[in-house]
């Protein structure tokens, strides 16, 4: 897949470690899937799971006592001449510096959860906007202002020339989101994460936000790793997804095979566990036993496997899965779907009669 | 009450995640859910180092001035003419020939005439050696006031003295005046701390929990104490105390004044504390079961805001020693013949005198220990308590 | 903004207000009326008083009439500059204080200046390398400065000058200078002697800050908006000193007025070991001697510094702040 | 506890389902305060005049956005907050109608028996210096109901009806999780065999697997105890799956109720409609494009004049801006308020 002229980001057994005074948290444990040039990809999971950790070894800003120590993350940037692309291998920058600062905000951009709190009070939106655009753009004052007021109207703000004047707290929480968004895509980048940008917004706000990344996405072609928890979200939004758990992609399909053909256990139980609106009323939910394990002790084997539905016991809790490819391009980490260790399994007949 | 609970089967164990963070936070393995909070915090201050060992240093303090006529030598008020400014004498274990005591002894004193200056200069007559006793007999005394005893902690033979840190210009024992003036100074601030508890939650929980008018004025009020610079504000109290009371009193007098201005930060403090947990839900929980402000105030905040006050306090008494020195220093806090640090540093006024009397300061020493100690303790309860405080 | 200049203006006259309240009943504190005290001066001087003086004096004040109206002949009389007369000196308050009252400012401000000046780049580099060594020998430090009370460090620090370079750094002149007319060698000598009251009284203050400034600037990093500065590409210097820094500054403003009150707290204490010409000798004489307009003058000036500088922190805070600007 | 007994209810009339709780023209007002003196420089109508029964057994269920009053108007049916007007009348099973807008707090407190309430925030609503004893047992202590051994059965009893191990009694609450603090609170509300109780947001701070648990659970107590729930959350899919009726508030305001079902299939008010439409499809193959409000919820303080919505609403006529609409009933059991909710075929999920 790495090969795949379509490409722009590869993330390989990415390790993230969390060095605390009292011990190691393991926060990733072999982190694998990829991004398609053009595409959004969702990232799905509870808290927990690695998800935002993820998202911030992609940029490279990991905090003080965090490092990526072992794994890969390959971004393939805009193609230069001779549709040459050439590889950036983001783990290997150091991270204050001038290459991988020259990435950061201008070809990956990043949204975040709080709109509340993501822009700095004592300084107007303008500037902010401002601090990007003349940091990698190379453009006057004045041209700078006409990208940044640009920016504020392709976001759907009213009045953008005064919306640049104002100061953060002057704006409402969906608004200052599309200020972040405007932020986010005033250098053109290629790829946009959004770190649950939707969250802490009310519905019908929501539904604005996401509409409008749509429609900046299907005009810029850029791609997206969206993450979220929300299901119904990652419906609406996205092309690919990723499902993760625990610090691994358990799954990485398409959006259509992810809520029709769902193959992990854990996809299958989560889609199960949300209560919908074609739902008779009032009907028990299906729940996922148990919850989360901390990232301290994650059990062994396969890491869900005390909460799996489908567990076959001395293999599951023995065998790490590893990634299977299966038909239409639906990878997933289950060891049902490991031929060769479910021959030898003792219950696997018992387990195909079920079937 | 005859109704049958629904059997739902126990799914749950406890929550890895925070009991996680709260284990190591506590540095506690097993189960974390059988400990209270205070326990948490208790074991976490321990494992601070710093705060364990000023609590040390001043349990140790604390107990001498409780036993204080035992182990002083002397008795803080006598004079003798003879050593007048002599300097310490240390406790030594290898004489000026290189022989090792095993006892522990010190010098006598030879004094001589200082002819450009026209006074008596002491210093160590190496001839004589005189080994220190411990739990000597000597002047009778009566321990906590009550019980008569005569055995003091150490001592030496007459005609031999021991001044282990010298005497002071009235030929005292500097370190018997620095034991009983540490009864003052290291209980003014206690005293001041307690005042300050009872004014500073009281009002503070008054004006938080039911706000309105009292509020306003209180807060108003506790601006208005702060725009007053702490240390002439307390000298002018402390200067309008009438001039013929007792010692007692006069202590008394002087730790209701450091109060005076002590509560305002803890009341706003507090105040803010209340606020918070006015809103939160376990507070609407209990008024919900019904309540009374009592239940709510007693149950529910003060426990609450307790790991808060003990820090604001504990930090609260350096402050009160500290102003306790000043204004003793100044004249106008204890005053002689009643001894605290700060009087005792009256002494070392000028920088003549320290230059040549440099023992005067050693009051100052005590001062610093003390107040450092009471700093790191107030340190490492914030730090214990802030991964568990709400 | 115009609302809040006016209000914060009208919150500074009442506590004034009240100030002056408190300082009358200092006045009033000491048992007796300042007659009898005036009246035992005198004889004490061996010059028996002319009864005449003690009644314009009793007149003046109203000495006779309800507190009320002595309250209000005395502030009334105070807020058109006279505020009555030292016993003491046998002068009129005014003509003792006005010098010593601005070398206590000018203490008070390079205080100011040189706590700002360590502290805020001490506080950004230790939370910036929180629990590396110079974090914890900051930390450290901070607390013994914090442990140690001004008028001992003024000692030691005279012992150490006077043996180490030989020179005494008392007092705020050399002799030369005291009585000399004001001229820039005068301003250059004082330079040279303000350094010891400003480096002791800032000492405590220093810690106080550093610490205090670390905790904020720990605060502030971890903030959504700086990480999204970063995320902008910003380098890691601006990302600290345009973002962190200057969000982490404005608690600071707010306790730039409630820092005063320590400051010339500080000051007063050590001014009597130093030898310093300023408010500290004098005040404190006329508490002992109870020489109580002097004393009580002196009191309503540092009060008063106290609540002007409160008024002008709050002003400065909403000059850098655009939410409070916007209010 | 759990008979249910049909009441001739107040208007005389026999049904065979009670009212449990009439709330009319509920209004909350918070004054706000400005300068010196504090002087009322205006109010933030939180809740400005909302009307609405509950019958016994139901689940009603209220729903709209942050700011909108919900929460308020919760916290004003259990007095924890004072409202400024309006009337909350429960049908007591004994006593009759009691108007709790107007009880003193002394009978308040008697009467909260009745009725409990449980808590959005799993960490704020439990004392962390409490055992789970203390907690869930606090309300039978300040009632005198059970004390000693008695109390640790009864709090036995009620942690293994949330599913619950009696064995945590002991502990405290910073060993259990999200959904197990939820448990504990619903344990507590249930301490005193409330026969209503307010649900608010009770899943919207717990991870998407959890969340599923406690619905359940919230479903399986009020079958076993024959509860009434007021359901409050803003999640219109958990909103959808829990409630019998639903109540759309706006601004302080009630927009439409009705059935759960007949509104989310027939919506009369544009801004369900909108809302409706917003809700993100767990089915990738039902994009659909959505209703896009314009701008924000408005502030409760500068509310728009007429209808409040009519800023946003795509519909919104001359009339909208100058008068405001009353709710009104268009079918039965089914209310809007909209001067147009005759005239407009608007769209619904299901």
């Amino acid at each position: 897949m790495a090969d795949n002229q379509n490409t722009i980001l590869q993330v390989e057994n990415l390790h993230t470690h969390f060095f605390t005074e009292s011990g190691v948290i393991r926060a990733l444990r072999g982190v694998d899937f990829s991004v398609e040039r053009g595409k959004v990809l969702g990232i799905v999971g509870e808290s927990g799971c690695g998800k935002s950790v993820t998202a911030q070894c992609i940029m490279n800003m990991l905090p003080g006592n965090g490092r990526a120590v072992e794994g890969k993350i390959s971004y393939y940037p805009r193609e230069s001449i001779g549709s040459q692309t050439e590889k950036v291998d983001i783990t290997g920058l150091p991270p204050r510096g001038k290459a991988m600062r020259a990435i950061r905000g201008n070809e990956i951009a990043m949204i975040f959860q709080e709109p509340m709190t993501s822009l700095d009070p004592v300084y107007t939106v303008g500037s902010q906007l401002m601090e990007a655009i003349t940091l990698h753009q190379n453009v006057t004052k004045q041209q700078g202002k006409e990208i940044a007021v640009d920016a504020l109207a392709k976001v759907n703000l009213p009045e953008p020339a005064r919306i640049f004047d104002a100061y953060p707290h002057q704006l409402s929480g969906g608004q200052r989101q599309r200020v972040m968004i405007a932020i986010a895509l005033s250098c053109n980048p290629t790829l946009l994460i959004a770190d649950e940008p939707t969250t802490a917004l009310d519905v019908t706000t929501q539904a604005q936000i996401l509409d409008l990344m749509r429609a900046l996405q299907e005009e810029t072609h850029m791609s997206i790793i969206f993450i979220t928890h929300d299901l119904g979200v990652v419906a609406e939004m996205c092309d690919d997804v990723a499902v993760m758990y625990l610090g691994k992609v358990v799954e990485q399909t398409t959006v259509d095979a992810a809520f029709h053909s769902p193959q992990h256990p854990y996809t299958r139980a989560l889609l199960r566990s949300i209560p919908r609106l074609t739902d008779e009323n009032q009907t028990r939910l299906d729940v996922i036993k148990g919850r989360v394990p901390d990232p301290s002790v994650v059990p062994p084997g396969c890491a869900f496997h005390p909460r799996c539905p489908e567990v076959i016991p001395g293999l599951c809790d023995v065998h790490t899965p590893e990634v299977i490819k299966l038909g239409g391009g639906q990878e997933v980490r289950c060891l049902l779907y490991d031929d060769k260790l479910m021959a030898q399994s003792p219950t696997r007949t018992a387990l195909a009669e079920s079937r | 009450m005859a109704k049958q609970a629904v059997l739902i089967p126990v799914l749950d164990e406890e929550d890895p995640t925070l009991a996680a963070g709260f284990a190591k936070a506590a540095n506690v393995s097993g189960d974390i859910g059988q400990l209270s909070v205070g326990q948490l915090m208790w074991r976490r201050f321990l494992r601070n180092r710093l705060a364990v060992g000023g609590a040390i240093v001043l349990i140790f303090m604390y107990s001498m001035i409780l036993f204080a006529e035992f182990v002083i030598p002397y008795d803080h008020f006598v004079s003798n003419s003879d050593f007048v400014t002599r300097p310490p004498q240390l406790p030594r274990f290898i004489d000026s020939e290189g022989n090792f005591h095993l006892r522990p002894f010190v010098y006598g004193t030879e004094t001589v005439l200082d002819t450009v200056n026209l006074i008596y200069l002491h210093k160590d007559d190496l001839t004589q050696i005189y080994p220190i006793h411990f739990f000597v007999k000597g002047k009778p005394y009566k321990l906590f006031g009550l019980i008569p005893w005569d055995v003091h902690l150490y001592g030496v033979d007459e005609p031999g003295t021991v001044f282990l840190l010298g005497t002071d210009r009235n030929g005292r024992d500097m370190f018997s005046r620095i034991v009983i003036g540490g009864r003052v100074s290291m209980t003014v601030g206690l005293v001041g701390v307690i005042l300050t508890l009872i004014f500073g939650s009281v009002l503070g929980t008054a004006s938080g929990y039911f706000g309105g008018i009292f509020d306003t004025v209180l807060q108003r009020g506790i601006e208005i104490l702060m725009s007053f610079p702490t240390i002439a504000l307390w000298a002018a109290f402390a200067a309008a105390l009438p001039p013929d009371i007792t010692a007692i009193t006069r202590f008394f007098f002087i730790s209701i004044i450091l109060s005076l201005l002590g509560w305002t930060s803890l009341a706003r403090q507090v105040r803010a504390k209340v606020l918070a947990y006015r809103e939160m839900d376990f507070a609407s929980a209990a008024k919900a079961a019904g309540a009374s402000h009592w239940r709510i105030i007693l149950v529910h905040m003060l426990p609450n805001a307790l790991s808060h006050i003990i820090v604001i306090a504990t930090l609260a008494i350096p402050g009160m020693i500290l102003a306790e020195t000043a204004l003793s220093f100044l004249g106008l806090g204890i005053v002689p013949p009643a001894v605290s640090w700060g009087a005792l540093l009256q002494d070392a006024q000028t920088v003549a005198v320290v230059l040549k009397f440099p023992w005067l300061m050693l009051p100052g020493a005590f001062v610093i220990l003390t107040v450092l100690s009471f700093n790191f303790i107030g340190d490492g309860i914030r730090d214990a308590a802030d991964p568990f405080a709400i | 903004m115009l609302a809040y200049f006016v209000r914060r203006l009208f919150y500074m006259l009442t506590t004034m207000v009240f100030v002056s309240l408190i300082g009358f009943f200092i006045i009033n504190l000491p048992p007796g009326s300042y007659i009898d005290v005036y009246q035992a001066q005198r004889q004490n001087m061996g010059t028996s008083t002319a009864s005449a003086e003690l009644e314009a004096l009793t007149r003046r004040y109203g000495l006779d009439k309800p507190v009320y109206v002595q309250y209000w002949k005395w502030i009334t009389g105070f807020v058109q500059g006279d505020f009555g007369i030292s016993f003491e000196y046998n002068r009129e308050v005014k003509e003792l204080i006005w010098q010593r009252l601005s070398f206590t400012v000018l203490i008070a401000l390079g205080t100011l200046i040189f706590t700002w000046i360590v502290a805020i780049p001490i506080g950004i580099y230790a939370a910036t390398h929180q629990y590396k060594i110079g974090d914890n020998a900051a930390t450290f430090v901070g607390m013994a400065g914090l442990s140690i009370p001004d008028f001992m460090l003024a000692l030691v620090l005279m012992v150490i000058v006077q043996n180490v370079f030989g020179f005494s750094v008392s007092g705020l002149f050399s002799r030369e200078y005291i009585d000399a007319p004001w001229s820039l060698a005068k301003i250059g000598d004082l330079i040279k002697h303000l350094w010891v009251p400003v480096l002791v009284v800032g000492t405590s203050g220093t810690a106080g800050l550093m610490r205090i400034m670390r905790g904020n600037l720990l605060d502030i990093l971890n903030m959504q908006y700086v990480q999204a500065a970063r995320a902008r590409g910003l380098s890691e210097p601006l990302v600290i000193i345009k973002h962190a820094v200057r969000n982490a500054l404005h608690p600071l403003i707010m306790l730039l007025g409630m820092s005063l009150p320590s400051i010339i707290s500080g000051s007063l204490v050590v001014s009597i070991v130093l030898g310093l010409p300023t408010t500290g000798p004098l005040y404190f004489a006329a508490l002992r001697n109870q020489d109580m307009y002097l004393a009580g003058t002196f009191l309503m000036f540092l009060a008063g510094m106290l609540v002007v500088g409160n008024f002008l922190a709050d002003i400065l805070l909403a000059l850098v702040d655009p939410r409070i600007r916007y209010e | 506890m759990a008979q249910k007994e049909n009441k001739t209810n107040p208007n005389g009339s026999v049904d065979s389902r009670t009212t449990l709780l009439e709330v009319t023209d509920l209004k909350m007002h918070f004054p706000i305060r400005k300068g010196f003196l504090r002087r009322v420089v205006g109010h933030v109508k939180a809740v400005d005049g909302v009307s609405f029964s509950i019958q016994k057994g139901d689940t009603f269920g209220l729903v709209g956005e942050s700011g909108c009053g919900k929460t308020t108007t919760g916290r004003c049916v259990m007095r924890l907050l004072d409202p400024t007007d309006g009337q909350i009348v429960y049908y007591d099973r004994e006593e009759g109608p009691i108007h709790i807008e107007s009880l003193e707090p002394t009978e308040m407190r008697v009467f909260r028996r009745d009725m409990q309430i449980m808590f959005q925030d799993p960490y704020a609503s439990l004392n962390p210096r409490l055992t789970l004893r203390q907690i869930v047992g606090e309300p039978l202590i300040i009632n005198k109901v059970a004390s000693g051994k008695e109390l640790d059965d009864r709090v036995a009893e009620l942690l293994r009806s949330v599913g619950l191990s009696p064995e945590y009694m002991n502990r405290y609450p910073h060993a259990f999780s999200g959904g197990q603090r939820q448990r504990i609170g619903l344990a507590r509300a249930l301490a005193l065999n409330p026969e209503f109780i307010v649900a608010d947001e009770p899943v919207s701070a717990l991870d998407v697997s959890v969340q599923a648990q406690v619905l359940n659970l919230i479903k399986d107590l009020q079958e076993e105890f024959g509860l009434t729930y007021l359901f409050i959350a803003h999640n219109m899919s958990v909103i959808k799956h829990s409630c019998d009726h639903v109540a759309v508030m706006y601004v302080g305001r009630i927009v439409e109720v009705a059935e759960t079902k007949e509104l989310f299939r027939n919506p009369l008010h544009p801004y369900t409609e909108a809302l409706l439409s917003a809700i993100p499809n767990p089915d990738p193959r039902q994009r659909k494009s959505r209703i896009i409000l314009e701008g924000d919820v408005p502030n409760p303080a500068r509310p728009p004049s007429g209808c409040y919505f009519h800023p946003r609403c795509a519909y919104a006529k001359e009339i909208c801006s100058q008068e405001s609409p009353p709710l009104q009933e268009y079918a039965p059991g089914h209310s809007a308020a909209c001067h147009f909710a005759k005239e407009l075929s608007l769209t619904g999920v299901l």
